[in-house]
């Protein structure tokens, strides 16, 4: 028994010297690594093409590239690409592969690799292309080794926004190599479901290389332990933190300040009832104060928004929109009366848990209803399941989240809205807005166009077709080991920007 | 003598404890000094005053109150919990442990299995089966806590069905569910009395565990474990989110412990 | 020995006995998995080639046999939301959870033993006393409220770690379990109390009966009496206790596995819950099962080391 | 002089009035010698055997006088020379063979365990000794009994045990406290044998400490009689066996069956 209690004593000590010396060493202080905080885990593949999660995507921004890309002004720069040609009608986009780049696996990108992988996202074998705009390519040809040439069907001077598509080897795309290669400045690792997603900087890198070796992207799928996490040393950054958690730092960590570029909404199922009732719709609408949301929940930061569209489109955005419904009780009574719903209404919203500005706003809106007898029940749900259930299924009356642009085109935030769209996930349904939509596509005139996307922002604010509420304030927790953070106007985390401190 | 004082200082100081949160928790159900819903901007964060005694959470909303809300909650939840595995346990267990025989074997070898397992984690499955929230965790809990007190009220019955007054009643013409319900099932309640004090505790530990994971209580009802689960992000700078639910929750689980210490 | 061969015999057959209601349980729940797998992109002919490769063309007890048989063979089949191997997926994290669960076992046997043994030496003492109250509350708090104060103690006053800085084992051990610890002590604690206060109660026993008298009669130190002669015996009670603590850890882990950011089995089995993704959630629960029925028969056979008199009585 | 004690008084503390239970012991015994202590339960016998052997724990007793065995007084000498002492130069059997073995150890191990305190041998050396010392206490096949647990074993067989396990490092006292009350009577007379033999092989002083006045006389030379914690007559056992002081040694003296006096 002495032994016995011997084996005790020592494993309690070993237990304890490791437990102190395993957490004293702290991770590697030298800015070799950056250990980034995202709040779900990415898609089951890497695949660029049909992720369709703007958490994805912002990671995989930094493995994959297009013939062109976006800088953080928003600017289309040439990347696959080195330089473009657009012919005067708008109908022939012709692209110079660049000299010398290669895929993270050391092979030259050629042009059969660009053409498969526009092709692939073009192909309409299985309905819709995976890039919506693609069905517009009437062909992709190679006139020799060093260019491509993509001609529309009709002519569309906007296209070239659509050639953010990512590039990638045509064996990926057979199917012959399944690890993620592209051609960006971090080269795929590994990753852990649940656990972590690590890339490495890739020294064969056409432009300016990387700052920073190795990149961690970590699941915090408990919101709650952000903060934890980044005053721990465990991350030291997180995109998006709200306010709240900002609030909670200490000096160790910088806040970035800018939009989050998306279009928060309590997003409505137009297809179910009740909120197949215009006068349902518009009655929401009117019950909400967007400031108030912003107050509560993000410390009064964010920009009001009245259709789907936010400020750093510009040109598109119509601040005058978020007058279209002004909080006003009593016409929200009428409006439900009217609809049948003069004793109040019911109603769930699915809201994914590990988005907390979303749980928050859900709170809020919850009591904002409850001033015109509208019952809102919230359900939180996991991200997959909001992606599956909401977003693929369509089954839910409301949910909140916010919906980005994955390229600069306004079509991007707008084109989910047409009737038949594979990914209207609210179902919207107006024949009205299908024509300007279209018309809008057709058009070839620059203030011809923007008119028309303008008249479907406002059948969108006119329609109710969601309660719009704001482009939230994106605040970024860095710690401030590192600087060199940028905003972009899409979703994006540029790691390749992010260097050391001093 | 020693002893008798021990005795009564574990039923004192049990008496003192459930009270000090039950009271609160009872009162919770029908009155609370603010709304629970009820946002208040001025008021996020809001340390503790002589208007908030433990000070607001981040949406302003009172902290006493929503305590208080969420203790009727879990108690609730505790208690539904309790009454579904006693009815149901109670019933099983006197059928099985009466008649025994090969259904009794069979049903135990189940039984077993069941109870062996983690009742945290069946109620797990069982949301995973039934969809989350509170009357699918109640029926969660209550069904995943069932085992435990067939076993118990299974025993009273192997052991009753032999005893005297049983056959004397059975000789005076009772029938089988009279003797049953009748003659034996007062004779269990002592020791089921016991039982039902430490599962109201597993009860209310499990909601609130499944809770804090989010799949139990929905925001913004509160929860004793929805409240911990939400005060992880102010640890920093206030703590006191994350107190004063936790104690809360010790205080109960701790009074009802002693009262079970007393019982024995 | 014929009672371990029993014993046995009998977990195996629970562990299939499991293994079919968890199945069971799972095929009943309405839904097409292939549908919200699909989603918008639904269409028959996809829909189709989907349920092939996901083998739903086929009847429940087809499947059932499949599944089964692949069971047996180790294979759980694919995961709906992660297109890999449930098997790989959970070979990655079965290790956390098992570690995590050790870890705590062997703290909370490391820390209620000897606390156990000073306490019912010391007996009435006010060093008794006071181990005595402090057990009785920390008994009452749930593991992951002891989480949140080991963070908000150790984690963030104390900076002995980091909170959330979980590193995988095949990254660095050490760091590893230097991380671990922590939330295996929060799991431990509330067991603690219990074996504390068990084994306290054994020892007290124990320490009046007469072969206590005995072995001080053959100049035994008071410590030596209570390590070599009582605490073999007032462990016999316990073991049954030492048994569901562990089964009770397995289940706490996947709380703590929450509160300290540990992608472990509990991680994957609440995602792949509110995925519906039955393949995962199925696997992990016999796998659970697996455990929780191994450390039960692990019990068993102690309790046959420890206690001579089952042996001869078989 | 082996052991020399002198005016011992034995209080309890542990009840609010404090008791004493043996008062002015005076004792004194030589190498080899048998000793034997008479008296009903509750006269003070083995509480003095068990202050001799260093056994009343410190707290709850409270002892006056003096117990000097060997130059050491044993009542107040240093903890570690008392337990130098026991085991190795003092053993000690006790009443009830049944409880008086660790239930959990095997038999080689409890009979070696004095060596190990006490001596340096090595195992191989410790095994031989304490076959040795099990086969002189006549059990047959000690190489069986020495892998036994006691659960296996006789009562008569675990009293030899204990006797072993007492006499393995060859002490110069050993305390035998009613070492065959819980024996068959047979058995009784051969463990009396078995002691008388030790006695005299080994040279070992045993005080044999019992309620039975024929066994007594079957063993010992010298006699002390007590009651209610006095020594109220002492000599030669055939002294006072046949002409007794004291009303009470009569009376000792009459209440031995007539059978077992026949016997000797």
């Amino acid at each position: 028994m002495k032994r016995f209690k011997n084996l005790l004593v020592s494993a309690l000590v070993l237990m304890l010297t490791v437990a102190l010396c395993g957490c004293g060493g702290d991770k590697a202080g030298d800015g070799e690594t950056i250990t980034v905080g995202i709040p779900q885990d990415i898609e089951e593949s890497l695949d660029p093409h049909t992720a369709v999660a703007a958490g994805t995507r912002e990671i995989l921004f930094n493995i994959y590239e297009g013939l062109v890309k976006p800088n953080s002004n928003g600017d289309l720069v040439p990347a696959v690409a080195s330089e473009y040609s657009i012919d005067d009608e708008g109908k022939t986009y012709t692209f110079t592969l660049r000299d010398g780049i290669t895929f993270h696996d050391g092979k030259a990108v050629t042009v059969e690799d660009i053409k498969a992988s526009i092709e692939r996202c073009a192909d309409t074998g299985s309905g819709d292309p995976l890039v919506a705009a693609f069905s517009n390519i009437e062909s992709v040809t190679a006139p020799d080794d060093k260019h491509v040439v993509v001609t529309l069907k009709a002519a569309d001077t906007d296209f070239l926004s659509n050639m953010t598509t990512a590039i990638l080897p045509a064996e990926y795309i057979s199917g012959a190599v399944a690890e993620p290669v592209g051609t960006g400045p971090y080269m795929f690792v590994s990753r852990s479901p649940q656990e972590n997603i690590v890339l490495k900087r890739y020294d064969g890198y056409w432009g300016e290389k990387a700052y920073i070796a190795n990149v961690i992207f970590k699941v915090i799928s408990n919101p709650d332990t952000i903060v934890m996490n980044l005053e721990g040393g465990a991350i030291d950054m997180f995109a998006r933190v709200t306010s709240a958690q900002a609030a909670q730092l200490s000096d160790n960590f910088e806040i970035k300040e800018g939009t989050m570029n998306l279009v928060q909404a309590l997003y409505l199922n137009n297809a179910v009832a009740p909120f197949d009732d215009v006068r349902v719709r518009q009655a929401l609408c009117y019950a909400i104060n967007p400031q108030e949301i912003m107050d509560y929940a993000f410390d009064g930061r964010g920009t009001e928004i009245g259709s789907s569209m936010f400020p750093s489109f510009g040109k598109y955005f119509m601040p005058e929109l978020n007058d279209t419904y002004n909080q006003d009780t009593e016409k929200a009574k009428a409006l439900l009366a009217e609809a049948g719903y003069a004793d109040g209404l019911q109603f769930t919203i699915k809201v994914p848990s590990n988005y907390t500005q979303h749980v928050d706003t859900a709170q809020v809106l919850k009591e904002e209803f409850k001033a015109i007898g509208v019952t809102a029940d919230i359900e939180l749900i996991e991200w997959n399941s909001w992606l599956s259930d909401v977003y693929s299924g369509r089954d839910y009356q409301a949910t909140v989240v916010g919906v980005d642009a994955s390229t600069l085109s306004p079509r991007a935030l707008l084109g989910r809205f047409v009737s038949d769209a594979g990914n209207n996930f609210v179902n919207f349904n107006s024949k009205e807005y299908d024509e300007a939509y279209s018309a809008a596509l057709l058009s070839t005139d620059d203030a011809a166009q923007t008119g028309y996307y303008k008249q479907c922002e406002e059948i969108l604010a006119k329609d109710a077709a969601n309660v719009y509420i704001q482009d939230p304030a994106e605040l970024v927790a860095i710690n401030k080991k590192f600087t060199g953070y940028e905003f972009y106007p899409i979703y994006a985390q540029d790691m390749s920007k992010i260097r050391p401190a001093k | 003598m020693g002893k008798n004082r021990r005795y009564d200082f574990n039923l004192i100081l049990g008496s003192i404890l459930t009270a000090i949160t039950t009271v609160p928790a009872l009162i919770g159900m029908i009155w609370t000094p603010y709304d629970t819903h009820t946002m208040n901007n001025s008021l996020k964060l809001a340390k503790a005053s002589l208007m908030h005694p433990f000070g607001c959470d981040n949406f302003g909303r009172d902290l006493l109150s929503r305590v208080m809300e969420g203790s009727a909650t879990t108690l609730l939840i505790g208690l539904g919990t309790v009454f579904i595995g006693v009815v149901i346990g109670t019933f099983i267990g006197a059928l099985t442990g009466y008649y025994g025989g090969l259904v009794d074997d069979i049903f135990m070898r189940f039984n077993d299995v069941m109870f062996s397992f983690p009742s945290l984690l069946l109620a797990l499955v069982f949301v995973a089966v039934m969809g989350s929230g509170k009357i699918q965790l109640l029926f969660a809990l209550g069904i995943a806590f069932i085992p435990s007190y067939v076993r118990i009220v299974r025993a009273e019955y192997v052991r009753a069905r032999n005893m005297d007054y049983v056959k004397s009643a059975k000789l005076a013409g009772a029938s089988d569910m009279r003797v049953m319900f009748v003659h034996i099932l007062p004779n269990t309640f002592k020791i089921l009395l016991n039982s039902v004090l430490i599962g109201f505790n597993n009860a209310v530990l499990a909601e609130a565990g499944l809770s804090f994971l989010g799949i139990g209580v929905q925001p913004p009802d509160a929860s004793l474990g929805r409240m911990l689960s939400d005060a992880q992000t102010y640890l920093f700078n206030r703590p006191g989110l994350a107190i004063v639910p936790g104690v809360t929750l010790i205080i109960m689980v701790l009074g009802i412990s002693l009262l079970g210490k007393r019982e024995k | 020995m014929t009672g371990i061969i029993k014993k046995i015999i009998s977990s195996i057959l629970t562990i299939a006995v499991v293994a079919c209601l968890v199945f069971m349980a799972f095929s009943l729940i309405p839904g097409d998995p292939a549908v919200a797998k699909l989603g918008t992109q639904a269409t028959p002919e996809k829909l189709a080639a989907l349920r092939e490769t996901m083998g739903l063309n086929k009847s429940v007890p087809a499947r059932f046999v499949e599944w089964i048989a692949g069971v047996v063979r180790g294979d759980f089949g694919t995961s709906y939301s992660y297109s890999m191997p449930v098997t790989k997926l959970i070979a990655d994290k079965l290790p956390v959870t098992v570690i995590l669960t050790l870890y705590s076992f062997i703290l909370m046997i490391a820390v209620s033993v000897p606390l156990a043994i000073v306490a019912a030496r010391y007996e009435n003492s006010a060093l008794d006393k006071t181990i005595q109250i402090l057990s009785q509350i920390t008994m009452s708090v749930p593991p992951f409220f002891g989480g949140i104060i080991i963070t908000l103690i150790f984690g963030l006053g104390l900076k002995l770690f980091a909170p959330g800085g979980y590193v995988s084992y095949s990254v660095n051990a050490g760091r590893f379990l230097g991380y671990m610890f922590w939330p295996a002590l929060a799991i431990a604690l509330p067991k603690v109390a219990m074996a504390f206060s068990l084994l306290y109660g054994g020892l007290t026993t124990e320490k009046r009966k007469d072969y206590a008298r005995t072995a001080y009669s053959r100049g035994n130190s008071t410590k030596d009496v209570f390590y070599k002669h009582l605490l073999k015996n007032a462990c016999i009670p316990v073991i049954t206790f030492f048994g569901m603590a562990l089964a009770d850890m397995i289940a706490g882990s996947i709380v703590i596995e929450q509160v300290f950011s540990i992608p472990g089995l509990g991680r994957i089995l609440l995602t792949s819950i509110q995925n519906r993704d039955y393949p995962v959630v199925e696997a992990i629960i016999v796998c659970i099962a697996v455990l929780v029925i191994v450390s039960n028969l692990l019990v068993d056979i102690l309790y046959r080391v420890i206690d001579p008199r089952i042996i001869t009585e078989d | 002089m082996l052991l020399h004690v002198e005016d011992l008084n034995i209080e309890f503390h542990d009840h609010i009035v404090p008791e004493t239970v043996v008062y002015d012991f005076d004792l004194d015994m030589d190498e080899g010698e048998i000793v034997g202590l008479v008296g009903e339960s509750g006269s003070g016998k083995s509480m003095s055997a068990l202050a001799i052997a260093g056994l009343l724990s410190r707290h709850d007793a409270k002892k006056r006088g003096s117990i000097i065995f060997m130059g050491e007084d044993i009542l107040n000498c240093p903890r570690e020379t008392l337990r130098g002492l026991q085991g190795d130069e003092i053993s000690m059997i006790f009443q009830e063979p049944m409880t008086s073995l660790n239930p959990v150890k095997k038999i080689g191990w409890q009979v070696e365990e004095a060596m190990r305190i006490h001596t340096d041998k090595t195992p191989e050396e410790r095994k031989k000794r304490a076959l040795e010392v099990l086969r002189s206490v006549e059990l047959n096949d000690p190489e069986r009994v020495y892998n036994s647990y006691p659960h296996q074993l006789s009562g008569g067989m675990r009293q030899r045990v204990m006797i072993a396990a007492a006499m393995v490092n060859t002490p110069k006292l050993l305390i035998a406290d009613e070492p065959t009350t819980a024996l068959d009577v047979t058995v009784q007379a051969e463990v009396v044998k078995l002691l008388k033999r030790i006695n005299r092989e080994e040279n070992t002083a045993i005080l044999f400490i019992s309620h039975d006045l024929s066994l007594i006389r079957q063993l010992c030379k010298r006699v002390l009689v007590m009651k209610g914690g006095y020594v109220v007559e002492s000599g030669d056992v055939e002294k006072i066996f046949v002409n007794p002081e004291k009303d009470y040694t009569k009376r000792l003296i009459d209440s031995i069956p007539k059978v077992i006096l026949d016997r000797d």
